[in-house]
């Protein structure tokens, strides 16, 4: 079941890497499509065994609905993120006050951790140093509100958690 | 269009002049490697406005090879900075 | 305890399909796209490479095992060989494009190229298989502390 | 009306890109120059991407710039943690305003077992 999904993905990105609709005159490349079906399948032989721990979430369409809903979400977050830093760059003081916090969070596949130490990175402030199996997140945040590990966490973590957990678990 | 993109192509360059003072006077090993992943970053902005001014759609095949072998390049510097091994 | 993160790792294991398929794109598309077998070969040898860099030679050797790696290695030069003989034997001179002359085909498509894409294909094997061992043995060299040789690698393989 | 929404977009990109290697020139510390460098220049070059789909239309060109954004959103902020990672073990230190450093804890537990 994880090979037939990491085919069709694979698939579907080289359908998308070669582009086989010529648009001006309206015909398929049969070609490329069946070089693509073999190429697949080589990169599944090979590498079937490094897939992450559940990929089988690829195949629900409920998740793919949540994953979209996160990307205005998540969009939003990354440009408030780019304004910031640009205020801080150009503020001739450079008002920081950085530190490294601890962060707790209740989400427990790797995928997911890996997701929300991503988003993390990419969202105002702070920075994912060292995640920890058990979902302990050391993170470097630029303008220290919070010292303590419950106030850290539901600044920094909170308003991603529940849409990742919805997505991945 | 085409001065537009003469412009763009300009900044690009003003902003990897910054990466490599970064890389030339940076402090520290680790600060040179984030200067080195971020000039990769950029390049591939580079190779893609690159691809709307000459019009041909082999740069975006360059830009998409140099993102995945500057990951690579960044992973392994990394390593190196942990003072872990190549293989470990 | 020196391991490498859980991001790295689970990272790695996503995009390293899909910087192989993207080497056999490259790799299939030399003669219509610049790339080819030397630069395709690369970026699938550089799969194997973050493989080995986020989870450690002995996940990389289980993709692609040593035993495997060395008659790859071998076998793409001598598929290169055999096609430019090929040429020799049904067309006169080596390297003459047989295939493509006994069925010419539309032009700019992938099929109708005759024997180029094989030859792709082939330096593409032996560059991929060629670049692996390069680093595997350079990686066990440095641990073994100048005392390891081949030897060595196919010792660790078999434990 | 594609073309001009594609040209603001890649305005925007650049000038995200201009302000994240300003940001490497100017902040004190290496934690705070690579998340002002990471966040700026991996979104900056993303909208450049996404403006250069947009200005070429859905032909191959557009959705290979889409494939690369995807692969450099994925893969810029895994790298700017390995980094961030391997500084704090070759032994680099916070800038000195620092308020907290809980990482720091670890290290020494780790060390003493």
């Amino acid at each position: 079941m994880r090979k037939i999904s990491m085919f069709v993905v694979l698939y579907v990105v080289w359908c998308l890497l070669v582009f086989p609709y010529d648009r001006t005159t309206g015909q398929w490349d049969t070609q490329s499509l069946l070089v693509g079906l073999v190429a697949a399948l080589v990169v599944v032989v090979l590498f079937g065994n490094a897939l992450p721990d559940r990929s089988c979430f690829l195949l629900a369409p409920r998740r793919w609905f949540w994953a979209l809903v996160y990307i205005p979400f998540f969009a939003y977050y990354c440009l408030k993120a780019n304004l910031e830093v640009a205020y801080l760059v150009l503020h001739p003081d450079m008002p920081i006050r950085p530190g490294i916090v601890k962060v707790r969070t209740s989400l427990r596949t790797r995928v997911a951790i890996t997701a929300l130490a991503n988003s993390i990175t990419l969202t105002p402030g702070t920075l994912t140093v060292d995640a920890d199996e058990d979902g302990t997140l050391y993170v470097h945040w630029i303008d220290v509100k919070f010292a303590e590990d419950d106030e850290a966490t539901r600044e920094i973590v909170s308003r991603f958690e529940g849409h990742l957990r919805r997505i991945f678990e | 269009m085409e001065a537009f993109l003469y412009t763009a192509l300009g900044v690009l360059v003003a902003t990897s002049y910054m990466c490599l003072y970064r890389i030339g006077s940076g402090p520290t090993a680790p600060d040179r490697t984030v200067a080195i992943d971020i000039l990769g970053t950029s390049l591939v902005g580079f190779c893609a406005l690159l691809c709307l001014l000459t019009g041909r759609d082999f740069y975006m095949n360059v830009a998409m090879a140099w993102a995945l072998l500057s990951f690579i390049g960044t992973i392994a510097l990394a390593k190196h900075l942990e003072g872990m091994g190549f293989d470990e | 305890m020196k391991e490498t993160s859980t991001i790295v790792k689970t990272i790695s294991r996503c995009v390293v399909g899909f910087i192989f398929l993207y080497g056999l794109y490259i790799v299939c598309y030399g003669h219509l796209t610049p790339g080819g077998g030397f630069t395709g070969g690369v970026i699938l040898a550089s799969a194997f490479v973050l493989e080995m860099l986020a989870w450690g030679k002995e996940e990389a050797l289980k993709s692609l095992p040593f035993r495997l790696a060395k008659p790859f290695d071998s076998a793409g030069a001598l598929a290169f060989l055999v096609l430019g003989l090929l040429g020799l034997l049904l067309g006169g001179d080596f390297f003459v494009n047989v295939i493509q002359k006994a069925y010419p085909g539309k032009p700019f498509s992938l099929f109708n190229a005759g024997i180029i894409p094989l030859c792709n294909i082939a330096i593409a094997i032996k560059v991929c298989a060629s670049l692996f061992l390069v680093i595997l043995v350079l990686s066990v060299l440095r641990v073994a502390a100048g005392g390891g040789t081949e030897d060595d690698l196919t010792t660790q393989e078999e434990e | 009306m594609n073309e001009y929404i594609g040209v603001a977009i890649v305005i925007v990109g650049l000038a995200f890109d201009v302000f994240g290697c300003v940001g490497l020139v100017r902040l004190p510390d290496i934690y705070t120059r690579l998340q002002a460098a990471t966040k700026c220049v991996t979104l900056g070059t993303c909208m450049i991407l996404i403006g250069i789909a947009i200005l070429t239309g859905l032909n191959a060109t557009g959705v290979k710039a889409l494939v690369c954004m995807a692969f450099v959103l994925i893969t810029s902020p895994t790298a700017a943690h390995a980094i961030a990672r391997g500084a704090y073990k070759f032994g680099v230190k916070l800038e000195e305003p620092t308020v907290v450093d809980r990482y720091a804890e670890t290290q020494t537990d780790e060390g003493r077992s």
